[in-house]
């Protein structure tokens, strides 16, 4: 057993020690320690460096508001940065580290800055360093960021994992103190569903530490044991203890963070680090307390000097004596239960500082001087002697201030009640003047926050009985009967009085407000002077209440010291404004099972596997994975791209097309309601036909194309882009719901229905006819459609193409995709079939100047811009985006139209967004286009370009120029039709 | 106003800092101004001081509803490029990212201009060849911007998983070198003090009310909850509510506004040398020179004026720089917050006139507004003094949702095929 | 994240369920070729966007897929009122 | 605790038009909302006002429109006492029997996948998943099992 440790008490187990390191030393401990209680424990206050100055700091709470004791906990890909000491559950093995020091942590060369500190007030960056020009960037802001930063980033790819669960309760509580403890009984009386949270790792809260306390004749621990255990009884009740609240959102949505594994030495394999619940309530209780605050006063910050709820805390949980003989800075009776609590554990009380002129609250016979103020201390990394001044004597000489000697000093300042979840939910925190205290305003019902309630000492009731009862009535059932339900409780002493800003007669220099971003009292006054008069400019300019706490022991003591300085009530200055999370949340959590293939889903076509069997080298396509090429063994990915291409043209080519979006459209008023969304007529479509189809949007601008097959009078299938198929489907049901919904027609995704393989080549017929049933090939027009069964399975045969040659697209039930693929495949074989990906038709395609929308196309571009203009049906009065198509400028001169471009034969490839300009090019020239789509064209023989040219079809024949990486290329404007432009090999 | 200095930090050093002054003039509204720049955001205050430095007007006031820069321009993720497409948005953001590289000077302010590169990530084969498209455009226009391999970016952005096997793997990246961050509080407060320094009224915590008109319809002035004020011309550049306000002077806008959130990390020692944006699967990251990993999430669905978003955009936005920065998943958040944008059909901004005489408008700033703060100032602050558009401002006319002349900076990053 | 009544489903769903759809009640012109670009203009970019009660379209689209209309009020992002595509709109206190 | 198994319906259709509270195989096609109707194999599932999901026919006889998507998804069978506990990983419905009771079906979202989620039993589901997001949904479910120790059979 440590020194610092009393021999019985608090709530560890002391049947098992367990080892840990701390910068390299090992210490021990027992379980139910904090890594702050273990330290103290064996007499080591100095745990960390502050932001700025690097000052020495030792904790100075017990919990969650913790701004000092940052440390770094686990190496490699698992060291975790600034995490409070006071929070970090200790377990055999755990191995921390101090952060922002260097060379070590007694000795930090970067507490040399601390001697400049005059010369780094508020704002001091703003002022300096901006000459030369660019010397801020190179110079200075390295320097400043090296010496700024806490923790380190962690090494290496986390190992861990996270998981996340939506959840649903009639009632959450959040914090399981007397008051939370006290809601979760009351709303679980009639077996609803309640959640109990609480971010620490025992439920009770203040009872933890209330060692004298009695709850209805039993002692407040006992009292706690018991509600647990009814509470868990209860079938409704969830109670989650490490988890935090830390979301406070719109209807009762609150985000919670659970810590899983963190506190053991050794988590079960594959179990989750942390939980990110998403919860919805019916009811909220908020019970989270109320936060100790620290009194300013210059030197504040050695390490020793702590709070004194803090230091009882440490007793009475941990068994811990933060130190030996203790001065105590009092402006809250609660500041007596900690000196009392010490002395009965034989600390040393050498003085109390009381700040108030009397004391009401019972004194227990210890060393009190009424109207006296700690105005400053000594000591190098520890606290060794307190400055004590009468409140009024004579500043000036007079010998009015006197040295105590302690290595302790504790500060009760009063009472910050807990505002930030009732705030997050838009709840608005009004002033109360009498107590000088924020507390959760009223509201009226409706309003936000809605089936939100505050209880216990969040909205500022203090007292053991009273938070019990508090709590008990927010948490009852609404509507029912209040039952008014009482609580004995004997032996607490209730927290009153409180003291927030300077302390009076201390100097405003080392003062410190924001203990871990070193803003003191003399920056908040230097701002106001500036002319920073709005609490959110002090917040900003000083960085008061911004670093990983929050504020949460300082916005008040900022608040009123900014007040004091702009000569106005605190309530006229107000709040800055609450933010989540309430304290920092791992961005894993927030991440979860998000990982790699369940990032974002993989989404494979049905004849994947054989592609990937064959060695295909696959392309993301929004979610989709397209084969892009089928590389032989050692072939390069242009070769296998030109050879692909070849066997199109000269035999025949296979490919998975069936992440092609498909749509069925059926009813009487099928074709009406195509007309008006498709640029195209479809009304005198026979069955049996397809027809190619250009979807705008209403402002007129290509937003899809595919082919639509009419199968029946009533019913098309109509395909889209893979990429636009759910948008299609979702614009189309827009209209069909809202704009058109006197059409009797209904649409169906069949996207997933149907896998597509398109054999596409000379050949294609000698190879797709003995596998088809139900249609006379030989009669089977280009565009047109047939249901029919191909390799023994119902099909929907398309004859189509999108690469110029004859073509038919096979339509098969997608669970039969495979089976039907490996039986063309089986059939190709004799006339030379090859796989082909999607750089090959793309290649294909271009050669025929066929567009593909999002390349050739991107958002501004009119079906006349594309040379479409015969898609569009000029009979029809109407359809989505005609209207638009006769705007000013879609008529104005000067578009970009959509042009072949022809580079010299030998030359490689343009690069597809390349600029063109009508001379050769200089920087500064406008561009009069650019490229779209750029290729290798196996078929020609050369490379070939479509280009997006203003009057593109004016300049046809003229020379334009390319400004590439390497120099300028010269290219011929040319139609957007490479190959074929008869059509003639459509028939193969 | 007195000069910032190292010499003047040390002087008020030894003085105890006891003798600073205020860095603008707590003004109070006076009854008339030739002109009322509502909305003291970056935009709006750099207006005025270019009104005041270079258009030699000085009875300008500045009418800001709370405390200046605690609009977006206090809110944002502070990146700064000009690497855009189209001819116009270029001319735009090139002429500010200019006036940065110089700001700080010409201010007497640091407000933290490094160009420290931004980095936007391919991860497919359409991203490559929209990147590829941006760079060639700006080449021709003499803006930097050039294309990385997955190696080079990694070597430029060491904490960037390249790794070929990851959901998207990263194809390569457009950096622009002379892009970057600057301090966003700082840029408010820096054309505060020197707009202030030259006569012009800053009026916090003044909101405006409503739009007077005089009887031929023409702007007669601003009232505001600090009382009326008059002024022939009045310029409105309060992006989220600016349609609020073109109501008060009965002018429809094709503004919707959308909460849009970012978010800070805890915290840490250098690790980020760089700004990294990757549009397509929704993640922007830089460090702040406090150490901070600053984090720009996505707007919201629906239009609100809440100033704050929902819990899964955030989360989102999380899943993809986990995915990008694998090594930061153990790195925590410390605040989330959003500012309200305004956000045009076409993604660009507007700046100029409006049906109402006197009236000038300066919004649609949607999610990329602060890299212009200088720039659009400057235009703008034109565009009052002379009653016609700057050159650069020429095409970003309220008319052209008529014409149809957009300038559609989204439509080119356009995803469908 | 918002909790969304559908009025279809007769059920409060997640917002994640659900895709917006802009204004509503921005009615598309019975014969867009008889309008002017001005008034075509408006139809297509001007909104009311305004800091109170809204009128807009969601979709939920991983739902019954039904659009329909709801009142929000875009300061407290609380819906007011829930109501079918083609249905006026309701009254309702802000 | 939860077991996730395939479940092969049968043949799928997809009815849509005016056809709720109309007889169809031996059914009625429910017309309340986010209601399933069961009779022997067959089942209709309420999707939408005017669209249900009609498993088990092998053929369709009605006026309306019918649209064939036997292949379009695969089902899944979750069963066990945690198949809800399991479900709460990627569904942010209320799944509690009494906000979704048995016989409800409902389109919604696992994640980032759209299923159709239909309580079959107080502790057993049917879920039907667009085919190329199944192995997303499956190796969801598992990571999800894995993380918050949901074992699956029971030993
Ligand atoms: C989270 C987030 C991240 C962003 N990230 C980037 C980024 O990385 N890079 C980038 O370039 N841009 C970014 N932006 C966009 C950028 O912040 C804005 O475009 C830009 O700051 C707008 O500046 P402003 O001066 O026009 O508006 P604001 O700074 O919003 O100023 C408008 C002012 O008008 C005031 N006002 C409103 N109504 C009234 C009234 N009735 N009377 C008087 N005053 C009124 C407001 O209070 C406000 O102060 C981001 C925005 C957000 C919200
Ligand atoms: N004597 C003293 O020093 C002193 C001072 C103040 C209060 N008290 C006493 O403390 C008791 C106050 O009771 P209470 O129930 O109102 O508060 P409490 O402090 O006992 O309990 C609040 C609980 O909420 C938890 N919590 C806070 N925020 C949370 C969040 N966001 N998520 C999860 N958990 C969160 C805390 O960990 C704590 O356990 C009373 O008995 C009061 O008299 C005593
Ligand atoms: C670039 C940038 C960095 C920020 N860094 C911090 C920070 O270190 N700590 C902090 O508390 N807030 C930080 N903030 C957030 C602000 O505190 C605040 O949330 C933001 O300005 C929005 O204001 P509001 O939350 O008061 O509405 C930062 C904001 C920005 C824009
Ligand atoms: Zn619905």
């Amino acid at each position: 057993m440590t020194a610092f440790r009393l021999p019985s008490g608090g709530r560890i187990d002391r049947g098992r020690t367990l080892r840990f390191r701390f910068d390299g030393r090992s210490y021990t401990g027992y379980p139910g320690d904090t890594l702050a209680s273990a330290l103290l424990a064996n007499g080591v206050h100095l745990m960390g460096r502050s932001f700025k100055y690097h000052r020495p700091r030792g904790p100075v709470s017990a919990g969650a508001e913790e701004p000092n004791a940052l440390v770094a906990v686990g190496a490699g890909a698992r060291h975790t940065p600034n995490l409070r000491a006071t929070q970090v559950e200790l377990y055999d093995g755990l191995s921390a580290t101090s952060q922002n020091r260097w060379p070590s942590l007694a000795f930090d060369a970067g507490a040399a800055g601390g001697l400049l500190a005059p010369l780094l007030g508020a704002g001091f960056y703003y002022k300096t360093f901006m000459a030369p020009g660019g010397a801020w960037h190179r110079l200075y802001e390295p320097a400043i960021r090296r010496a700024a930063g806490l923790g380190t980033v962690p090494g290496g790819p986390d190992p861990d994992t996270y998981t996340q669960r939506y959840a649903h309760c009639d009632v959450l509580v959040v914090g399981a103190g007397p008051a939370g403890l006290a809601a979760a009984l009351a709303a679980s009386a009639n077996g609803a569903r309640v959640f109990l949270v609480d971010e620490q790792a025992e439920c009770g809260g203040g009872l933890l530490a209330e060692p004298e306390a009695l709850i209805e004749g039993k002692a407040a621990a006992a009292w706690l044991a018991e509600a647990l255990a009814a509470l868990a009884a209860r079938p409704g009740v969830t109670i989650l203890p490490r988890t935090t609240a830390f979301g406070c959102f719109a209807q009762n949505f609150v985000g919670l963070a659970e810590r899983l594994t963190d506190h053991l030495a050794a988590p079960l394999p594959g179990l989750a680090r942390e939980r990110l619940w998403k919860l919805r309530a019916g009811r909220v209780v908020l019970a989270t307390g109320a936060i100790e605050r620290p009194l300013v006063f210059a030197a504040n910050d050695r390490p020793g000097i702590m709070l004194a709820g803090a230091a009882r805390g440490y007793l009475a949980r941990w068994a811990v004596k933060p130190g030996t003989r203790a001065v105590l800075a009092v402006a809250d009776d609660s500041g007596y239960a900690a000196a009392r609590d010490l002395a009965r554990a034989g600390v040393a009380i050498a003085a109390i500082a009381e700040l108030r002129p009397h004391v009401a609250c019972e004194t227990f016979g210890l060393p009190v001087r009424p109207a006296t103020a700690v105005v400053g201390s000594i000591g190098r990394l520890r606290v060794a002697a307190a400055d004590l001044r009468p409140i009024g004597g004579d500043s000036v000489g007079g010998g009015g201030v006197e040295r105590v000697p302690c290595d302790l000093l504790l500060m009760a300042g009063g009472w910050t009640p807990s505002l930030h979840l009732f705030s997050q939910a838009r709840g608005k925190p009004v002033f109360d003047a009498a107590r000088a205290m924020y507390l959760p305003g009223e509201h009226r019902p409706g309003e936000a926050p809605d089936g939100l309630a505050s209880a216990g000492a969040c909205r500022g009731v203090f007292g053991l009985a009273a938070c019990l009862e508090d709590g008990y009535a927010a948490g009852e059932a609404r509507g029912g009967p209040a039952t008014g339900r009482r609580f004995a409780v004997s032996g607490d002493l209730p927290p009153a009085g409180g003291f927030e800003g300077l302390v009076p007669g201390s100097p405003a220099r080392k003062a410190f407000v924001d203990f871990q971003n070193d803003v003191q009292a003399a920056d908040i006054t230097q701002a106001v002077r500036e002319g920073f008069r709005s609490i959110e400019h002090v917040k900003r300019y000083t960085t008061t209440g911004m670093a990983t706490d929050q504020g949460k022991t300082s916005n008040i003591n900022a608040l009123a010291i900014a007040a004091g300085a702009l000569g106005r009530p605190m309530p006229a200055v107000g709040l800055t404004t609450f933010r989540m999370p309430y304290t920092p949340v791992t961005f894993g959590s927030f991440a979860g099972h998000a990982r790699g293939e369940l990032f974002e889903p993989v989404r494979r076509t049905p004849m994947h596997a054989w592609a990937q069997a064959r060695g295909a080298v696959f392309e993301d396509v929004g979610q989709w994975q397209r084969a892009h090429h089928f590389p032989a063994p050692g072939e390069a990915a242009a070769d296998a791209v030109a050879r692909e291409c070849r066997a199109v043209r000269q035999r025949a080519g296979l490919f998975d097309a069936s992440t092609l979006g498909k749509i069925e459209v059926v009813g009487p008023d099928a074709a009406a309601f195509l007309d008006r969304l498709y640029t195209n007529s479809w009304a005198r479509l026979a069955p049996g036909r397809c027809r190619y189809g250009l979807m705008l949007n209403e402002a007129g601008f290509v937003m899809d194309d595919g082919v639509v097959g009419r199968l029946a009078a009533d019913r098309f299938h109509v395909t889209t882009t893979s990429s636009g198929a759910a948008a299609v489907l979702h614009h189309m049901e827009d209209y069909l719901q809202t704009e058109f919904s006197d059409l009797r027609c209904w649409l169906t995704s069949v996207t997933e229905q149907w896998a597509v393989i398109a054999v596409q080549g000379p050949r294609a017929r000698a190879i797709v006819a003995p596998l088809v049933e139900g249609v006379d090939l030989a009669a089977f027009a280009h565009m047109s459609v047939a249901e029919c069964r191909v390799a023994g399975f119902p099909a929907r045969l398309f004859r189509v193409s999108f690469t110029g040659e004859l073509g038919f697209e096979i339509n098969v039930p997608a669970g039969h995709g495979q089976a039907v693929w490996e039986a063309v495949w089986a059939q190709g074989k004799a006339h030379g079939l090859e796989p082909y990906g999607t750089e090959a038709m793309h290649v294909l395609r271009a050669e025929k100047g066929y567009i593909v929308v999002g390349q050739d196309t991107d958002g501004t571009v009119t079906p006349d811009d594309l040379g479409l203009s015969w898609a569009i049906g000029k009979a029809k009065p109407d359809f989505v985006g005609r209207r638009s198509l006769t705007r000013p400028d879609m008529l104005a001169e000067g578009r970009m139209q959509l042009v072949g471009l022809l580079t010299d034969a030998a030359s490689a490839p343009l690069e597809e967004g390349a600029q063109i300009t009508a001379a050769p090019p200089r920087t500064g020239m406008a561009a009069i286009g650019h490229v779209t789509s750029a290729y290798r064209s196996a078929t020609l023989g050369r490379p070939i370009a479509l280009a997006l040219l203003a009057d593109g079809r004016a300049r046809i024949g003229q020379t334009v120029h390319i400004p590439m990486p390497g120099g300028s290329l010269a290219a011929t404007v040319a139609g957007p039709v490479f190959h074929d432009p008869e059509g003639a090999r459509l028939d193969g | 106003m007195s000069r910032f200095s190292l010499a003047a930090l040390i002087r008020h050093a030894f003085a105890g800092n006891t003798g600073w002054q205020p860095q603008w003039r707590a003004a109070v509204p006076k009854p008339a101004y030739d002109v009322v720049i509502v909305g003291a955001g970056g935009h709006g205050l750099a207006t005025a001081y270019y009104l005041a430095s270079e258009h030699g007007l000085r009875n300008i006031a500045v009418v800001e509803r709370g405390w200046l820069g605690g609009g977006n321009t206090g809110r944002n993720t502070t990146i700064l490029r000009s690497n855009y497409l189209w001819p116009e948005s270029q001319g735009l953001y090139e002429h500010a990212l200019k006036l940065w590289e110089g700001l700080s000077r010409a201010l007497n302010y640091n407000v933290m201009y490094s160009p420290r590169g931004v980095m936007m990530l391919a991860h497919n084969h359409h991203d490559v060849q929209v990147a590829r498209r941006h760079i060639h455009a700006n080449r021709l226009s003499g803006i930097d911007n050039e294309w990385l391999t997955p190696a080079q970016a990694k070597a430029f952005c060491p904490l960037l998983n390249t790794a070929a096997d990851i959901r998207y793997p990263i194809l390569g990246a457009a950096l622009q070198r002379r892009g970057g961050t600057a301090r966003h509080d700082a840029v408010a407060w820096g054309f505060a003090r020197a707009a202030s320094a030259l006569g012009v009224d800053i009026i916090e915590n003044c909101e405006v009310t409503a739009i007077t008109r005089d009887a031929a319809g023409a702007v007669a002035g601003v009232e505001t909850t600090r009382g009326a004020i008059r002024a022939k011309r009045v310029g409105v550049v309060a992006a989220g509510h600016t349609s609020v306000l073109m109501a008060m002077a009965g002018v429809r806008m094709p503004l919707e506004s959308f909460p849009l959130q970012a978010l800070v990390s805890e915290p840490v020692k250098p690790a980020m040398p760089c700004v990294v944006m990757s549009n397509t699967i929704h993640a922007y990251m830089s460090q702040s020179d406090k150490g901070e990993m600053v984090i720009g999430a996505g707007t919201d669905v629906y239009t609100s004026y809440s100033q704050a978003g929902g819990l899964h955009i955030a989360a989102h936005t999380l899943e993809a720089i986990c995915e990008l920065f694998p090594a930061v998943r153990r790195l925590r958040m410390l605040r989330n917050w959003a500012g309200i944008v305004d956000v045009t059909p076409d993604r660009s901004p507007i700046i100029g006139l409006t049906p109402v005489p006197g009236l000038f408008v300066n919004c649609g700033w949607g999610t990329g507004g602060f890299k212009a703060t200088p720039g659009s100032g400057h235009v703008f602050a034109h565009t009052i003094a002379t009653g016609s558009p700057h050159p650069i401002n020429a095409g970003f006319t309220l008319d052209r949702f008529r014409t149809g002349r957009l300038i559609d900076e989204a439509a080119a990053a356009a995803v469908a095929h | 994240m918002l909790l969304i009544r559908c009025p279809v489903c007769a059920m409060d769903r997640p917002e994640l369920e659900f895709r917006h759809a802009g204004q509503a009640h921005v009615a598309r012109p019975a014969d867009p070729g008889a309008v002017d670009d001005a008034a075509w203009a408006a139809y297509l970019y001007l909104r009311d966007n305004p800091k109170g009660v809204v009128a807009e379209r969601w979709r939920h689209v991983h739902g019954c897929g039904r659009f329909f209309n709801a009142l929000r009020h875009t300061v407290s992002d609380r819906i007011l009122a829930t109501y079918p595509a083609g249905a006026s709109r309701p009254e309702v206190a802000p | 605790m939860a077991d996730l198994t395939p479940a092969d319906p049968g043949p799928r259709h997809i009815l849509r038009g005016p056809a709720g509270g109309a007889a169809l195989g031996g059914l009625i096609v429910p017309d309340q909302p986010c209601r399933a109707a069961e009779a022997g194999p067959r089942a209709a599932l309420w999707l939408g006002p005017d669209e249900w999901l009609l498993l088990g026919f092998a053929a369709v006889e009605t006026p309306f429109a019918v649209v064939d998507v036997g292949h379009r998804s695969l089902g899944f069978r979750l069963a066990g006492p945690r198949a809800a506990e399991l479900l709460a990983g990627g569904v942010p419905l209320d799944l509690s029997p009494a906000a979704f009771p048995v016989g409800t079906c409902t389109r919604t979202i696992f994640e980032k996948a759209e299923i159709v989620l239909w309580r079959r039993a107080e502790a057993a589901w049917h879920i039907e998943v667009a085919r190329s997001f199944a192995p997303y949904l499956c190796d969801m479910i598992a990571a999800i099992a894995a993380a918050n120790g949901i074992g699956g059979q029971e030993r």
